[in-house]
């Protein structure tokens, strides 16, 4: 009989330049550890997360997308997580609405400060990915090995 | 109406006051309407039609004709004009190219509603007050006007006009509808549910472009999905995924320009609601950020384009029950 | 199953010759067994593609009368080009043709004097054409060359221009460049230009291919002196998906480039819409 | 299509030892198009950097991916090291295999494959790269500073200390702000126009320096370094030139009845004035709306008396083109209107006056000549209430401000002991929410007020003010007794809100620099560039930003003088390649980039187009300003038709990044 | 001829089903689709549906071949399926017009065996109309409602269903089910009645005579295409409803791990239909919606022996988001044209 695998989930980290990207590189330098199912992709800034990207992550295969950025008040641009907030509030408000599972995406604030604040969160969204099990609502087939 | 609206075109043509009036013109059959650009007071006066089946909003039609030489005068309807003034903010269309008449609407039938009720073989429709008398190869059946609204049109959100030259009719006021009941309908369903609902709908999805090319907030130069450079242009949906990816695409680049003029569900011919995601949209907005009707004044910044310093989180979507 | 035409074979880049800063050509040959991939008429063309890059037609600028191999002379200007430009020896290319009518070498041609006017990447549908008629040389009467370029570097196939053509008995090849340059001898000024003041006879059957302005002026210099729409042949280029006549995309008229051209005779055009 | 090195840095045992980086370098030299990969112990090293140039010349490589620490760290130095190779410097990517994969993992295999994926996205980045260049654009060495109050004075003062030419735009007749109307200054009471007039005769005196008195700034264009400024010189009727400041004209002006707003309205002055003698530039001013010649064309006294012939009636308000590499915001402060209070009874009694009313009837240039006398009857007052947090502080719903004005307490203080001090018959009564005084000597201060000078402090807060019989019956609560209080007072003095400046509105619009929801002008870091707008080249001096006390606005003054000068200092900025561009084509022309950029940085064109039919269109179409894009991004995603994108985060470069770690 | 009662047309249904799938029409919210018959589902009572027959031999999208690229190597997988035989229930005599119009396309030489394939696997049941609607025109170009083509025709008349195979297969398809002999009289009376109707239909002569490639040019250029396609969309709806429509894409997607080249539906009613790197012959809606119009009515004619591509079953009338369809082109290019 054969052993199924235990479920690895693929996701996706965008991280803004100025906080929440030196915020991961904190916790790598504290050697806080978190799953290696999560992948850093280096953005300036949180507004620079086009709704395009996320709905591209999960095409290509990931099962969770999360958005990290500076605390609001605190954008090196002055105001681009504001804007970045109120566009993943209503995208992930839309995937819902679709009947996709909600906690598939999340948005956290992590300054650069927040090294173990990084770790932690990347935890707990394995955890939830994990639990939630593989996207199979947005995914493409063709896209599937 | 009718005449009167016919008469005005008649005169702003022969006036001058403009050099090409968009009306809508008869067809076939009582329902065919299509738009057309009148140069000519004949043609106005043996082919202008203004009756419940002047479904088409103009608004989009400006985009292109306000570019061309001389003025061109239009009939919008007060839905229209929230669309008019959405491209105009968005410097769309040439304002003073432009003159807008501004005409009275009680409604417009969907003539698929009437065929739902299976009459067949519509020949003519009479309007008498609240009925519609049918003529069809099988005889004459009559529906309550009411009953055959387009779906817009039954919860119509406003009857005021928010921009224009000249007004035919009384001024109306901005309605309380009930255009959100079915999106709370669909969000107090569970994400199972919610799920299977749109699978069904968009899967019937032959991505015509119809919503899209007919849609007026869609102006752009060239659309993302006929750029080969945006990384997700597609035609037809290969996969289901392409089948939502479109839709919500779609839906997000309207968010907060779109007027919920439901011209993407009247033409979509296999009627899938897609009114539906942008009115979820606009409920999000009013919601989460305070009312805002798109292209219901110059000034207001668009919801996307703007924040406030404590906007609620994305997580808010997580507290949101599903029942 | 059937052999399906959409389905291409398998192709490999044996030689990459660059012709100009922007041409180069491409020999190619099955990656199955080293053979040519398959027969040609000059002036049919082929789908050549790189998958999840592109695909697009080209003229098969080699002679039917080579065995061993296939070229495409390919100018770059869009994405699958510039690609193709970057590819380097043994590079796998998908191939699927032959397409098109090609030009009547078996047919009008027999046995006619053969004027070739072509103007800068114009030359490569005709090369395949004017090396099959050196090689049934007996076929055809005289041969007349007149091509052109903007510049001395933009003359595609220039050495085998002058190492062969030029040399051979019956051939006549006429270059012009657009502009002055140093190291240039011959005829400057441009292609139509040259063609009225080469003052051809009008018996001759006339081929061309270049760009649609130096197409314009040819055929009005042409008509001037006297050439019947019937001796005029040229090729038309047109956005092409199938290949085969099916989807659509290049049809002008009731005919189908892919499939009733890309060689029409000019009367022939002359009762299609123009479209092209 | 690229020619990619890949190059896998070990850091020593940083990386190696948890990450296969032989494996890494193996598996992704299969990747398409990477012709050369390596591994090595230091890549930062100098042999590592070596290594890297080599192979970027023998193997012509077109891009390069180092997979090493964080680009946080070491991006700067392999694209110092790809110049080196003639290889543009955007053509490098990092892989951060340490910090986001070697650190955090534990198991050999999982970061090696990990290692991998994040190697696989730095190449399929690399393959859309392009070669960026910095513009450069030369700095005018020239700074303008908006206001002249003691904010403008003091940066303006050290810019051209530091050789720089500097303008003043200040609106009224003279600089000197409103540290020029008050009396004394807190914790150390020392004369404020004793430390301020000396600053403006500097002013006045430093050739470096121009000011433009009486002036306003009409329009702002341009970017950091190439501002060009538009100032209105507002028509004074005198010619600045040849007035000699003699004071000839005013003492012979027939027109007496003219408010002095100088004294805040307390008394009158003439239509042709000088605010106050210390005036600088000391030059008199005409005021229209009350001069008789203007008005009707009968008068022409000031004309006759002056013996310079300065006087000009028919003075035009006159437009100056300057450019500037930097822009001073010292907009200031006003006391807010307090007309909605009616509860403290300030419009219908004159006893009832603001704090910087007082300051003027303390003051021995203001209207009593320094001594204490009630507006009303010109009495001493006996018993005199301050009344603190009027308008500040507020819940929202109130008319007033939210924020602390944060000066109040200190001012307060230093009025009601100056007051015991000079009339000790006087009863002071204090009413407070809180007292708040962090800073140095502060506290002590305020303890010598009470606990030295006697007075009267209540927490607690007035509910009414009425004028009873040329008293003032003021009603309050003792929050701490719990009592209600009746008092009877002379005199009621308001501690006002402060409020930025109603001209910083407008000048942020021009300017688009950002403000807060109370028009205070935003800056760029609230704790790192305090003194800097988010716009490049704007910065942000005095109360403009936020309320301050005196110390603090001259110490950011300076602080933003020298951040001035160190923009000015260069001879060229090096822009940013990283940032947007939009696509001309495919634009729209809609306005929704432009409305969420922070900086301005996108105008829009009118651009003939020409069109396939051979027509031409005619389209607006956004333009980015490089110099002035900081390539945040957002409004790329704001752009329905994709026409706008980030250089060097392109959407199909992110797009490939998530293809290769999803794949 | 064969019958059976309605009551037992689930019944046949499910024998069918149990060798052979069976799609048919199904009343659904939205209108008829055709679906894959399973217990419970119902022929509709719709005359046609939504989208055309077409999709079962020329499906919206369709994987062609997939390569796998490895370095400079590239591997062809032909990913072609031989399919199984299926049965199309119900089919209107327009949709059963429209595959001979396709195959004239797909199977002529070089044969799309992808086509050809599904084509050879099909056995159509076509359902005779006994209530057309106002937008029906089939008779205008030949095609008869009462007794439409297919390897079966079908005609439901009181209660009954009567059938008539017209070919082998559908001969074969028949001879196993649980048919009664007979029902001639009653196909004949059902055939004359919608006979009677189709004379009634308002869509009746149109002016279709001057349609033929001798005017091709005259009909190219004249000038009423501008008032024609002034308000036209641009979208593919009148494209992808139609029955005869057959203009497709190919692309390549790449999935990660290799490249899927697929070809799907697409329209010459878009702008970038005939795009090229530098240039588009058909730069203008006026163009493409020529283009559309003049293939249907013009071109295919020229080519195929005066057939037109239209089959008349009125999907593009009540489906057009601004009702500018066939028939009002017809009319108005058809009109008082002098023939040459």
């Amino acid at each position: 009989m054969q052993v199924e695998k235990n479920f690895e989930p693929t996701v996706v980290a965008f991280c803004c330049n100025w906080c929440s990207y030196a915020g991961a590189d904190l916790s790598g330098n504290n050697r806080i550890q978190y799953p290696a199912n999560v992948k850093i992709i280096r953005i300036p800034c949180s507004c620079r997360l086009n709704p395009m990207f996320i709905l591209r992550a999960f095409q290509r295969g990931a099962d969770g997308v999360i958005l990290c950025g500076c605390h609001p008040g605190d954008c090196h641009y002055t105001s681009g997580n504001y804007f970045a907030r109120r566009r993943m509030t209503l995208l992930f408000s839309m995937l819902s609405f679709l009947g996709i599972e909600k906690e598939r995406c999340r948005v956290e604030w992590v300054s650069a400060a927040e090294g173990a604040k990084f770790a932690a969160t990347m935890n707990d969204f394995v955890a939830t990915i994990t639990r939630l099990g593989e996207n199979k609502k947005l995914e493409d087939l063709r896209c599937k090995k | 109406m009718q005449e009167v609206i016919k008469q005005k075109a008649i005169e702003l043509l022969s006036s001058g006051k403009a050099d090409r009036v968009l009306g809508w013109k008869e067809g076939e059959f009582f329902y065919d309407i299509t738009p057309a650009v009148f140069t000519d007071v004949k043609e106005i006066e043996e082919k202008f039609v203004y009756n419940a089946f002047c479904g088409p909003n103009f608004s989009k039609y400006l985009v292109a004709e306000s570019r061309k030489d001389g003025k061109i005068a239009v009939f919008l309807k007060p839905c229209d004009t929230y669309s008019f003034q959405q491209l105009l903010k968005e410097h769309r269309i040439l304002r003073d190219k432009v003159y807008a008449v501004g005409i009275p609407c009680d409604g417009m039938v969907d003539i698929e509603k009437i065929r739902q009720k299976k009459i067949k073989g519509i020949t003519g429709v009479t309007e008498a007050g609240e009925v519609l008398q049918i003529d069809t190869i099988y005889g004459k059946k009559e529906v309550a006007k009411k009953d055959v609204l387009a779906e817009r049109c039954e919860n119509c959100k406003s009857k005021k006009h928010v921009v224009y030259d000249e007004l035919i009719g009384e001024e109306g006021d901005v309605l309380d509808s009930h255009r959100f009941d079915l999106v709370e309908k669909i969000e107090a369903m569970s994400e199972e549910e919610r799920f299977a609902f749109w699978q069904n709908e968009l899967s019937r999805c032959i991505r015509c472009n119809a919503c899209r090319n007919v849609c007026p907030a869609c102006t752009c130069e060239k659309c993302v999905f006929d750029n080969p450079a945006s990384g997700i242009d597609q035609k037809a949906a290969a996969d289901s995924f392409e089948e939502k990816m479109f839709h919500i695409i779609r839906a997000f680049h309207v968010a907060g320009r779109c007027t919920d003029c439901g011209e993407c569900s009247r033409v979509c011919p296999q009627n899938i609601p897609l009114h539906l995601l942008n009115r979820k949209f606009i409920k999000d907005i009013n919601e989460f950020y305070g009312e805002y009707q798109a292209g219901a004044d110059m000034e207001t910044r668009a919801p996307l384009t703007d924040y406030q310093t404590d906007d609620c989180e994305p997580s808010v979507i997580l507290t949101k029950g599903d029942q | 199953m059937q052999n399906e035409a959409l389905i291409p074979y398998l192709g490999v880049v044996t030689d990459i010759r660059v012709d100009t800063p922007d041409v180069k050509t491409f020999r190619v040959v099955s990656a199955a067994d080293g053979q040519k991939l398959f027969e040609h008429i000059p002036g049919q063309c082929a789908m050549v593609s790189i998958p999840g890059v592109g695909e697009a037609m080209f003229s098969i600028t080699s002679s039917p009368t080579n065995r061993e191999y296939m070229e495409f002379s390919i100018k770059k200007c869009g994405c699958l080009t510039s690609w193709l430009h970057q590819m380097e020896v043994g590079q796998y290319v998908t191939v699927r043709g032959p397409y098109g009518n090609g030009f009547p070498v078996e047919g009008a041609f027999k046995g006619k004097d053969l004027l070739f006017v072509a103007g800068g990447i114009g030359l490569a549908p005709l090369r395949s054409v004017i090396n099959y008629c050196r090689h049934y040389r007996e076929n055809y009467g005289t041969i007349d060359i007149v091509y052109g370029s903007r510049s001395m570097e933009d003359l595609v196939d220039y050495q085998e221009i002058l190492e062969e053509w030029s040399k051979e008995e019956g051939v006549n090849v006429h270059l012009t460049i657009d502009r002055e340059q140093p190291e240039w001898n011959g005829h400057v000024g441009f292609v139509p230009n040259f063609v009225t003041e080469l003052a051809f006879e009008p018996t001759k059957t006339a081929i061309l291919c270049g760009p649609p302005i130096m197409i314009k002026f040819t055929l009005a210099g042409l008509e001037q002196m006297g050439f019947p729409k019937s001796q005029i042949f040229t090729t038309l280029e047109f956005r092409m998906k199938c290949g085969i006549g099916k989807c659509g995309r290049c049809n002008i008229g009731n005919q189908y480039i892919c499939k009733d051209g890309p060689v029409f005779r000019l009367d022939q055009l002359a009762e299609l819409p123009d479209e092209y | 299509m690229q020619r990619i090195g890949v190059f896998v840095c070990w850091c020593g045992s940083n990386i190696a030892a948890t990450v296969d980086v032989k494996k890494v370098a193996e598996t992704l030299g299969k990747e398409p198009c990477v012709v050369y990969y390596e591994n090595y112990q230091y890549m930062c090293s100098e042999e590592g950097q070596n290594k890297i140039i080599n192979a970027i010349h023998e193997h012509k490589l077109s891009g390069i991916v180092i997979c090493s620490c964080s680009p946080r760290m070491h991006e700067a130095t392999f694209r110092r090291t790809a110049q080196k190779a003639g290889l543009n410097p955007y053509m490098v990517e990092i892989a951060n295999i340490r910090e986001q994969c070697s650190w955090i993992h534990k198991d050999m295999a999982t970061a090696t494959e990990k290692a991998i994926i994040l190697g696989r996205a730095a190449i399929a980045k690399v393959h859309l790269n392009t070669p960026l260049q910095a513009g450069e654009s030369p700095v005018v060495k020239r700074a303008l500073v908006i206001g002249g109050g003691i904010a403008g004075i003091q940066t303006a003062l050290d810019i051209a200390d530091a050789g720089f030419e500097v303008d003043i735009v200040e609106k009224k007749p003279t600089i000197g702000g409103k540290m020029s109307q008050i009396d004394k200054t807190f914790p150390t009471l020392d004369c404020s126009a004793c430390i301020l007039t000396p600053k403006m005769v500097d002013v006045a005196q430093n050739e470096k320096i121009h000011i433009y008195s009486y002036s306003e700034v009409a329009a702002v264009k341009g970017f950091v370094g190439n501002f060009d400024v538009t100032i209105k010189r507002k028509a004074r009727y005198v010619k600045e030139e040849l007035c000699t400041g003699c004071g000839a004209c005013t003492e012979k002006c027939p027109q007496k009845k003219v408010p002095n707003d100088f004294n805040l309205g307390l008394d009158n002055k003439h239509a042709i004035y000088i605010p106050f003698a210390q005036a600088v530039p000391k030059v008199a001013t005409i005021d229209p709306d009350y001069c008789m010649m203007l008005k009707t064309g009968k008068c022409g006294v000031c004309s006759k008396v002056c013996a310079a012939g300065a006087i000009d009636y028919k003075q035009q308000d006159e437009l100056v083109q300057q450019q500037y590499g930097a822009i001073v915001v010292a907009t200031g402060y006003n006391p807010i209107d307090l007309k909605n209070y009616d509860e403290f009874a300030y419009s219908q009694s004159p006893d009832v006056v603001t704090s910087l009313e007082f300051e003027r009837l303390t003051n021995a240039a203001g209207p009593t000549g320094g001594v204490l006398l009630r507006p009303s009857d010109r009495q001493h007052p006996h018993t005199i209430v301050f009344v603190q947090c009027v308008g500040s502080r507020e819940s929202g719903e109130g008319c007033g401000k939210t924020y602390c004005s944060k000066i109040c307490c200190m001012y307060t203080a230093k009025h009601a002991m100056l007051t015991r001090e000079k009339y000790p018959d006087t009863e002071v009564y204090v009413f407070y929410i809180d007292v708040r005084t962090p800073g140095k000597n502060f506290d002590e201060f305020y303890r010598r007020a009470v606990e030295e000078y006697g007075v009267h402090y209540i927490k607690g807060m007035v509910g009414k003010v009425s004028p009873e019989n040329g008293k003032l019956m003021v009603q309050a609560s003792d929050l701490l007794d719990n009592k209600q209080l009746k008092i009877e007072a002379d005199l009621v003095v308001l501690a006002a809100a402060i409020e930025p400046d109603p001209s910083a509105r407008p000048l942020a619009t021009m300017l688009t620099t950002q403000m807060d929801t109370n028009d205070f002008f935003t800056e760029a870091h609230p704790k790192l560039r305090p003194v800097e707008s988010a716009t490049a080249g704007i910065f942000l001096s005095g109360c403009c930003q936020g309320p301050k006390d005196i110390p603090e606005t001259v110490s950011q003054a300076s602080a933003c003088a020298a951040k001035v000068i160190g923009l000015l200092a260069k001879d060229k900025l090096l822009g940013n390649p990283c940032v947007a561009e939009s696509n001309e084509l495919m634009c729209n022309g809609c306005s929704s980039c432009e409305k969420v950029c922070p900086y301005g940085a996108i105008s829009y064109v009118d651009k003939e187009f020409k069109m396939p039919n051979r027509t031409i269109a005619v389209r607006r179409v956004a333009n980015v300003n490089p110099a002035v894009c900081q390539g945040c991004g957002a409004c790329t995603v704001a752009c329905p038709s994709g026409a706008m994108d980030l250089k060097g985060f392109s959407n199909s470069q992110i797009m490939a990044e998530v293809d290769a770690i999803c794949k | 001829m064969k019958k059976i009662s309605l009551e037992k047309l689930n019944a046949l249904f499910a024998e069918i089903a149990e060798t052979k799938a069976l799609y048919l029409p199904v009343d659904t919210e939205t209108g008829a689709q055709y679906q894959k018959w399973e217990e419970g589902k119902t022929l509709s009572s719709a005359l046609n549906t939504v989208r055309s027959a077409k999709d079962f031999f020329f499906p919206q999208t369709e994987s062609l071949v997939h390569f796998k690229v490895e370095g400079k190597k590239i591997e062809i997988m032909d990913v072609r399926d031989e399919g199984a035989p299926f049965v199309i229930f119900g089919v209107r005599g327009c949709d059963v017009k429209s595959f001979e119009l396709l195959d004239r396309v797909f199977l002529q030489d070089p044969v799309d065996t992808y086509y050809q394939n599904r084509r050879n696997n099909a056995i159509i049941v076509s359902l005779a109309c006994s209530e057309p609607e106002e937008t029906c025109f089939c008779h205008s170009f030949g095609i008869s409602a009462a007794d439409p083509a297919g390897d079966v025709t079908a005609w439901i008349k009181d209660g009954e269903i009567i059938f008539r195979a017209n070919t082998e297969k559908g001969e074969q398809l028949l001879a196993p089910l649980p048919l009664e002999e007979g029902g001639e009289a009653k196909a004949e009376e059902a055939r004359s009645e919608i006979e009677a109707i189709t004379k009634k239909l308002p869509l009746q002569n149109l002016p279709l005579e001057k349609f033929k490639a001798e005017n091709l040019m005259d009909f190219f250029n004249d000038p009423k295409w501008a008032s024609l396609s002034q308000s036209c969309l641009g979208c593919g709806t009148c494209t992808f409803v139609c029955p005869t429509c057959h203009c497709f894409d190919i692309r390549d997607f790449d999935t990660g791990h290799g490249v899927q080249r697929f070809r799907c539906w697409d329209s010459c009613m878009y702008r970038d239909f005939s795009q090229m790197a530098a240039a588009n012959p058909r730069l203008s809606q006026l163009e493409r919606f020529r283009q559309r119009f003049m293939h249907k009515l013009v071109y295919y004619p020229a080519n195929h022996e005066g057939r037109f591509l239209c089959v008349g079953c009125g999907r593009c009338l009540s489906r057009c988001p601004i009702s500018m369809d066939i028939v009002k082109v017809i009319k108005e290019l058809g009109g008082e044209r002098d023939a040459k």
